[in-house]
């Protein structure tokens, strides 16, 4: 207990400390110097609609870069850690019980992936239009996958397709950004492709290629994550 | 110039298609790796180059996407970003080149993968100049480092693993706060932008704004382990796979250090000084919790997290001293992080080769110790070693800005490290037969003394606290015998020399530094010892015979002091001959040794040449450096000794703490350098700095109450080795006091007229004394005369501090004597010991007739060490009693006389136990010691009877060496010396004595003949004794028992019971320390977040 | 108003976030107590990027691009939240891999019961 | 406008002190996953569409599938362990 009463005044402590952050924040009348330039001169430098995504694709584009890394890792090391032949005991496939749901849904399911897909795809594609892109999108084409797992648990995906996909997708976008340094005017630069016109599909340079291929990396590597986690030791 | 992002992009692309290089061979991953580190290196490389040619256009900020920096975010390229990511490639590399050449190497698949993450993580650390760019290499870094944690799948990896996440996720939930804030405030991610703002200004609108930097400040720190919320990252250094922990120590922890040190230009001054403070408590504790540390790996953690506590500290001092101050300190700072990454890792992957070829010991390795001595001595700060020149630098700042404080803990902290490191490196040398403990002195406990007393007996108690540790540092090693007779196979040179590699980068980078450093006073001359021991070292490696080996060795000591005493004069030149032909004299013994006795010549060598070097240097660098350089290489020669882990242990730590407190003592007194050129009205000195300067000398020379190292030292050393040290190396503490005598002369108390000297004065006299009892109950005789060379250099000492013409020249006088018979009586032991192969004196008895020249040099000797007529040592009495009385010191002339009579009870001794008595069965068929023992002991002979006969001789120079100093106070005519209270003629004494002597012997032969009858040596009857075992009945057993108890609570040993103390006080406090460490992962989280909110209220105190 | 409630609100969350982390005893609820904390901080993100009667930062017939300033909310938190999450879902994937495998080694859940390291 | 912030915010940290205090775990995962599903809401409330759909997606959706994943995968081995050791098993060791 006594354990208990010091951590709250800690906690208190902290709160005590950090209140300048927490109080007395209005809301921002404008934006900061550096946004009102994105958002005033982005759509026009860049082609896209969706600002979020010209900052993220773009201005931010090595955060993304690294955001990609740090997925992969992640990847990498959740395979690492519960990777296949482990000291840990062998367990059998936790989901074996359930295997063979029923067949409403295995049909809904087989319904279901393919417009999961193409929803996944279709938001990636239009990132720097609307909202999302390709995380979002990446997500959404895993969530297709994890659907099949939960009504096949034995069902194997290929993974030398998923580690190829990866892997291409990846190192295209790193190619990407290299051919921006090369052709346009810097790392990552999407101005090596035509800006056209703010609205289109095919606008704002090479934005939606960078999106696409990153929806494709992002999915397959949730699927890789969600993947181990669930196979049996 | 190629771009950075060429190593963001192109490592990041090669790391997403390694799992499809996978699929084309099992072993191109690696290959590919390898292939894009080398590539790292070598674009840092180039920008060093580039850089280095032209400094002011840089640093270069990069762009991505086109657009100016806040707009994008940038990579900035300085000389800093460039060497720093050149150590941290190369080091990548190495440890990549390390993980799959190592035996049974499972380097593949995910784990190549992290590892090319956490290098590109790093190196985006370093290279960014965006906030959140930096969390986001940050995130990268740390989850290859969580992942590979645990990447030898062990229990305890994971549990490490596991607490490293919590920890992390909490530091980065810190940072993430902060970044935001700190956008909310400036409006923009742009470190360059930021700094460029006046902050103050806006701190005026913005309350929030310093604990926005705050929580960015907190999220690194946390990262950087500070004590004492640290468990989770020793944990993990622990449990996880060595070569995983250096890529953690060695990689990781530099890049967000760099990070750290990046941010650093934000912080407001209260700030700075919070983040000393956190660097310094963490380097001082960290260590001190790691003398208790038995666990290897868990030891080189508490050292890693220390290592980076320091680097921290000066990051936040840089943000407090003056710019020039702060781009000084900086640099050494860097100089620490190379220093760091490369020996820490060197240590982490030798740690793991133990564990390879289940290694306990490699006293019969001799890479294998050549590379943990370059590891463990460039840690702890030695000379020749990056960090000795860094920590130099950063003190030469600090003494400038008065930061005594700060001094003290670095010192301390590298005392403590230097403790448990070399605690380990002594377990490791040690021999089988080595109990590993301090030192064993042999007096008997059979007779009854109170409990008071036992304490000499079993001063092996005395510092048991450390010794245990000593004997246990590798208990978890798994345990084989020395040699596995399997291990031939097991051996892996090509990973050795991977580490090699890394050891010379370490030496070189050292080297270079010294020689950037010593340029400027025009002192590369005293590189020589470092250049002397890496070739002879090499030598060594390549197996040169031993005695082509040693005769090089003269011969270059010979050119060396032949160049050097020509430049010399005064009291320098007589120093110059002690140490320099002194030494050389006793080499000859080495020529014995037939067989290549592995680094023993080229330490010699550097050690005699560092001697010489004191004598040259100009500067406080210079001086200190030689001053170091003779230490560590001193105790590593202790440690050849069979039984001297312990003692050499000790050696090593007395002298580093001597040195230091030296070192602080030159710091606060500026002009050394003057001193050591002979001026003598310098301003008046602190007393502080003088009573330091004064412990660095009194420690060298075993002063009483600082002598605790000395016994073991000169005992368990081998012969040679001993008489070296306890004949010429003690005398450099009589150098530094000669050197430094001005500073003896300022009132001791601010009130009274007595000045310091005096108080050295009285600690000479009881040193005298004191060294002579202890010698008394010895029944080794390597014992007995360690602490009779005790003794005699507090003669020494007490003579100096007269400060008068006739007490200095008797210093000096006693000092040459002091060498020729202290040399002769361990040469001839050696030869003793060397055919007997005991120490022990009972066990010995009757040589006289299988030894006849030893036993006339250890006659000779002994008269001479024991001041009767007719030989110098009779001379150096009368001169030193003279002297005190002339001073009127009469008080401490009692004393001194009363130590010499003890001294002869002891030395006698010698003569009548070994020498005379009766003769072992298993000595009878002994020959006289080696030829190579008797030329060093014939040449001192002669010099000896030399200056017996004719005292001018030597007592001519010194005069003149001293009269600079003092008006001259006595007088020569012919032989006849005359003071102000008598005369002295050697001569005169000579003949007096021989005839005093030739005409009782006469009278004797004569009148006793008819009474004696010969027996034949085995006769029973002779002397009526036992002649043989038990050895508790021999004669000589236990002497002087009956003194013992006269003498009572005399001899309770208050220097050692202190010492006791303090090391067990030490060792208690970091024991209870480490109870912080409890291990759950949740209080450490705890421990986290209390350390943010305290620091934070600090903050708060401030604003 | 809005950044101060969603501040306040994400403040009270990473609070909570702690609070958990500090005292739960089973490793999983350290895990969810670290992903609320996460959405606390997302929160306050999100409240600093917003502008009074601000809305998305998307060009539309409604949102040309001349009306963009002034009416939308700032897009560089949003970015940065965006980044945050993906970090933040990639951390709880190794720590729920680490607690799985803390489960097999240690045969518990409890935190207090992991402590074979230390001093 | 702000009632519905603050509603929300409340219901937000209800459900956070749920997550945090109850003692079944799949409850408490899923109801973790409510917190960043009504926190979705609040983002796009506050004109971020994009983070919204991210949140949504990733920190509700994404995070609760592998939190169960791996919940379950320990109540898997879990039954096992106490199979092995029928008669030294002592019950619900959930918390």
């Amino acid at each position: 207990m006594i354990k208990r009463i010091i951590i709250i005044i800690t906690l208190i402590g902290l709160s005590f400390v950090l209140l300048p952050l927490f109080l007395n924040m209005e809301d921002a009348e404008r934006l900061s110097e550096l946004s009102q330039t994105y958002v005033t001169e982005g759509a026009e430098e860049l082609g896209t609609a969706n600002l979020v995504t010209a900052v993220v694709v773009s201005y931010r584009g090595l955060d993304t870069l690294g955001e990609v890394a740090v997925l992969f890792a992640a990847t990498a090391g959740v395979t690492l850690l519960l990777g296949t032949k482990k000291k840990g005991g062998s367990v059998t496939d936790l989901l074996e019980e359930r295997r063979g749901g029923s067949e409403l849904l295995n049909t809904g399911a087989a319904l279901l992936f393919p417009v999961l897909l193409l929803f996944g795809a279709y938001i990636f594609v239009h990132g720097h239009l609307t909202p999302g892109g390709g995380f979002q999108g990446g997500v959404v084409i895993a969530s297709a996958f994890v659907l099949l797992l939960f009504i096949e648990s034995d069902r194997e995906f290929s993974h030398s397709v998923l580690h190829s996909l990866e892997a291409l997708s990846g190192a295209a976008y790193v190619l990407i950004g290299l051919i921006g340094l090369w052709f346009a005017a810097g790392f990552l630069d999407p101005r090596f492709l035509p800006s056209g016109e703010i609205g289109r599909l095919l606008s704002a340079g090479a934005i939606p290629l960078i999106y696409s291929l990153i929806g494709i990396k992002v999915g397959s590597e949730l699927i890789g994550v969600v993947d181990s986690l669930r196979r049996r030791s | 110039m190629v771009s950075p992002l060429y190593i963001l992009g192109i490592g990041l692309g090669i790391a997403f298609l390694l799992p499809l290089f996978e699929k084309l061979g099992k072993k191109i991953p690696r290959i590919i790796t390898l292939i894009t580190l080398m590539v790292f290196t070598l674009i840092a490389v180039s920008w060093v180059v580039m850089i280095s040619g032209a400094v002011d256009k840089f640093p270069v900020i990069f762009n991505t996407i086109g657009f100016k920096a806040p707009f994008a975010i940038s990579l900035q390229v300085g000389l800093i970003e460039a060497l720093v990511l050149v150590m941290i490639n190369t080091a990548a590399l190495l440890s990549g080149l390390f993980l799959s050449l190592r035996k049974d190497s499972h380097w593949e698949g995910k784990q190549i993968v992290l590892f090319l993450t956490l290098v590109i993580g790093v190196n985006g650390l370093v290279l960014t100049r965006d906030l959140f760019n930096l969390f986001v290499f940050l995130e990268i870094v740390s989850i290859s480092m969580y992942a590979l944690i645990a990447s030898n799948d062990e229990k305890h990896a994971y549990e490490a693993g596991f607490k490293y996440l919590i920890a992390g996720s909490i530091a980065s939930a810190f940072y993430l706060i902060g970044v935001i804030y700190l956008y909310r405030f400036t409006g923009t991610l742009f470190i360059d932008q930021i700094v460029a703002m006046d902050l103050a200004a806006l701190q005026a609108t913005h309350p929030g704004l310093v604990f926005a930097i705050a929580l960015i400040m907190l999220g690194l720190l946390i990262e950087l382990k500070p004590f004492p919320s640290n468990g989770w990252a020793i944990d993990a250094y622990e449990a996880s796979d060595p070569a995983v922990s250096a890529m953690i120590s060695a990689v990781g922890a530099s890049g967000v250090v760099f990070a750290f040190y990046k941010i650093s230009s934000l912080f407001p001054p209260e700030m700075a000084e919070i983040v000393v403070a956190s660097g310094a408590v963490t380097f001082v504790f960290s260590q001190l919790v790691g003398l208790r540390q038995k666990r290897v790996r868990r030891m080189l953690g508490y050292s890693s997290v220390g290592q980076i506590g320091i680097i921290v500290m000066i990051i936040g001092l840089q943000r407090i001293l003056k710019i020039d101050d702060a781009q000084m300190i900086m640099s050494s700072a860097i100089i620490l992080l190379g220093n760091h990454i490369f020996s820490k890792a060197g240590l982490f992957w030798l740690s793991d080769i133990f564990d390879q070829e289940q290694l306990r010991r490699v006293r019969r390795r001799p890479l294998m110790i050549v590379l943990f001595g370059v590891f463990l001595g460039s840690l702890a700060g030695l000379p020749p070693f990056p960090a000795f020149w860094a920590k130099w630098r950063m003190i030469t700042v600090l003494a400038e800005s008065d930061k005594l404080f700060l001094i003290i803990i670095i010192l301390l902290g590298s005392l403590f490290e230097a403790g448990y490191l070399f605690r380990w490196f002594t377990t490791l040398l040690r021999d089988e037969s080595d109990p590993g403990d301090i030192h064993e002195e042999q007096i008997p406990e059979d007779i009854p003394v109170s409990s008071s007393q036992t304490g000499v007996v079993s001063s092996t108690r005395a510092l048991a606290a450390l010794a245990e540790n000593a004997g246990s540092v590798v208990e978890e090693l798994p345990v084989l015998s020395v040699e596995d007779p399997t291990a031939a196979e097991k051996r892996n040179p090509v990973v050795l020399a991977v580490v090699a590699i890394s050891s010379v980068i370490v030496i070189a980078a050292g080297v270079l530094l010294g020689a950037e450093f010593l340029r400027a006073s025009n002192e590369l001359l005293l590189l020589i010892p470092v250049a002397v021991l890496t070739a002879g070292i090499l030598f060594d490696l390549l197996h040169l015979p031993h005695r082509i080996h040693l005769i090089l060795a003269m011969a270059g000591i010979s050119f060396y002091s032949y160049r050097i005493l020509m430049g010399l004069d005064g009291i320098y030149l007589v120093f110059g001959i002690l140490f320099l032909t002194g030494s050389l004299i006793q080499m000859i013994s080495l020529y014995v040794k037939k067989s290549l006795h592995f680094g023993l010549i080229p330490m010699i060598t550097a050690l005699i040449l560092s001697l010489g070097n004191l004598l040259i240097s100009t500067t406080r660098l210079g001086f200190f450096f030689s001053w170091e350089m003779m230490t560590v290489l001193s105790s590593l020669l202790i440690l050849r000794g069979r039984k001297a882990s312990g003692a050499g242990l000790r050696y090593l730590l007395f002298s580093l703490g001597g040195a230091y407190s030296m070192l602080i003592g030159l710091m606060l007194y500026p002009d050394f350098s003057l001193l050591l050129q002979g001026v003598r009205d310098v301003s008046t000195p602190p007393v502080l700095a003088v009573f330091l300067i004064s412990i660095g000398a009194m420690v060298k020379m075993g002063s009483l109450g600082l002598h605790i190292w000395l016994p073991g030292a000169y005992a368990e050393a081998e012969n040679e080795i001993s008489s070296l040290l306890s004949s010429v190396v003690s005398k450099a503490g009589l150098f530094l006091l000669f050197v430094t005598s001005s500073l003896y002369l300022i009132p001791l108390l601010p009130s009274g007229n007595i000045p310091v000297s005096v108080l050295l004065g009285w600690i000479g006299a009881f040193t005298a004394l004191a060294g002579a009892f202890f010698a008394l109950f010895q029944e080794d005789i390597k014992y007995t005369l360690a602490y009779s060379s005790m003794g005699q250099v507090g003669y020494m000492l007490l003579a100096f501090s007269l400060m008068t013409h006739l007490g200095w020249v008797t210093s000096l006088y006693m000092a040459v004597t002091h060498l020729l018979f202290k040399a002769l009586l361990f040469l001839a032991v050696a030869g003793v010991l060397y055919r007997t192969k005991t120490r022990m004196m009972y066990q010995m008895g009757g040589l006289i007739k299988r030894m006849p020249i030893s036993f006339i040099t250890v006659l000779l000797s002994i008269i001479a060490l024991s001041g009767v007529p007719p030989l110098t040592g009779f001379g150096g009495k009368w001169l030193l009693y003279t002297a005190l009385i002339e001073k009127g010191w009469y008080l401490q002339a009692g004393v001194a006389m009363f130590a010499s009579a003890i001294a002869f009870l002891y030395l006698f001794r010698l003569i009548h136990v070994i020498f005379l008595g009766q003769l072992k069965d298993e000595h009878r068929a002994m020959k006289e010691a080696p030829i190579g023992f008797l030329i060093p002991q014939v040449v001192g002979m002669i010099v000896i009877m030399l200056f017996s006969m004719y005292p001018s001789l030597l007592i001519g120079p010194l005069q003149r060496a001293v009269t600079p100093f003092f008006s001259e106070s006595i007088i020569w005519e012919g032989y006849t010396v005359f003071s102000t209270l008598g005369y002295w003629n050697g001569n005169a004494v000579m003949y007096v004595t021989i005839g005093v002597f030739i005409f009782p012997l006469a009278w004797l032969l004569l009148m006793q003949r008819k009474h004696t009858r010969m027996v034949e040596q085995f006769n029973i009857v002779f002397a009526a004794e036992r002649p043989d075992r038990p050895e508790t009945t021999h004669f000589g057993y236990n002497f002087f028992a009956h003194y013992r108890r006269a003498l009572g609570m005399y001899l309770t040993p208050w220097a050692t019971r202190w010492w006791t103390g303090v090391v067990t006080l030490t060792d208690s406090l970091g024991g209870t320390m480490r109870r912080i460490y409890t291990g759950n992962g949740q209080t450490y989280a705890f421990q986290i977040i209390l350390y943010g909110t305290v620091l934070l209220l600090l903050l708060r105190g401030g604003f | 108003m809005i950044t101060q409630l969603l501040i306040i609100l994400g403040a009270a969350l990473i609070l909570v976030g702690f609070w958990g982390v500090l005292t739960r005893k089973h490793i999983v609820k350290i895990i969810i107590s670290f992903s609320i904390l996460d959405t606390g901080i997302h929160l306050i993100m999100v409240g600093i990027g917003y502008i009074k009667d601000g809305s998305a930062p998307i060009i539309d017939q409604e949102m040309p691009v001349s009306r963009l300033a002034g009416n939308v909310v700032d897009p560089i938190p949003s970015a940065l939240v965006l980044t945050a999450i993906v970090i933040g879902v990639a951390v709880t994937a190794l720590m729920l891999s680490y607690a799985v495998q803390l489960y097999t080694f240690y045969k518990t859940v409890s935190i207090e019961q992991i402590k074979e390291l230390k001093w | 406008m702000i009632v519905v912030y603050i509603l929300l915010g409340l219901m937000m940290l209800i459900a956070a002190v749920a997550a945090i205090q109850m003692r079944n775990i799949v409850s408490a995962i899923i109801t973790a996953g409510v917190v960043s599903l009504i926190g979705s809401i609040l983002f796009l409330l506050a004109g971020a569409p994009d983070v919204a759909m991210t949140e949504a997606a990733i920190g509700s959706a994404l995070t609760t599938v592998i939190f169960l994943f791996a919940w379950s995968r320990i109540t898997e081995q879990m039954k096992t362990d106490k199979k092995s050791s029928e008669h030294d098993s002592e019950g619900g060791s959930n918390d």
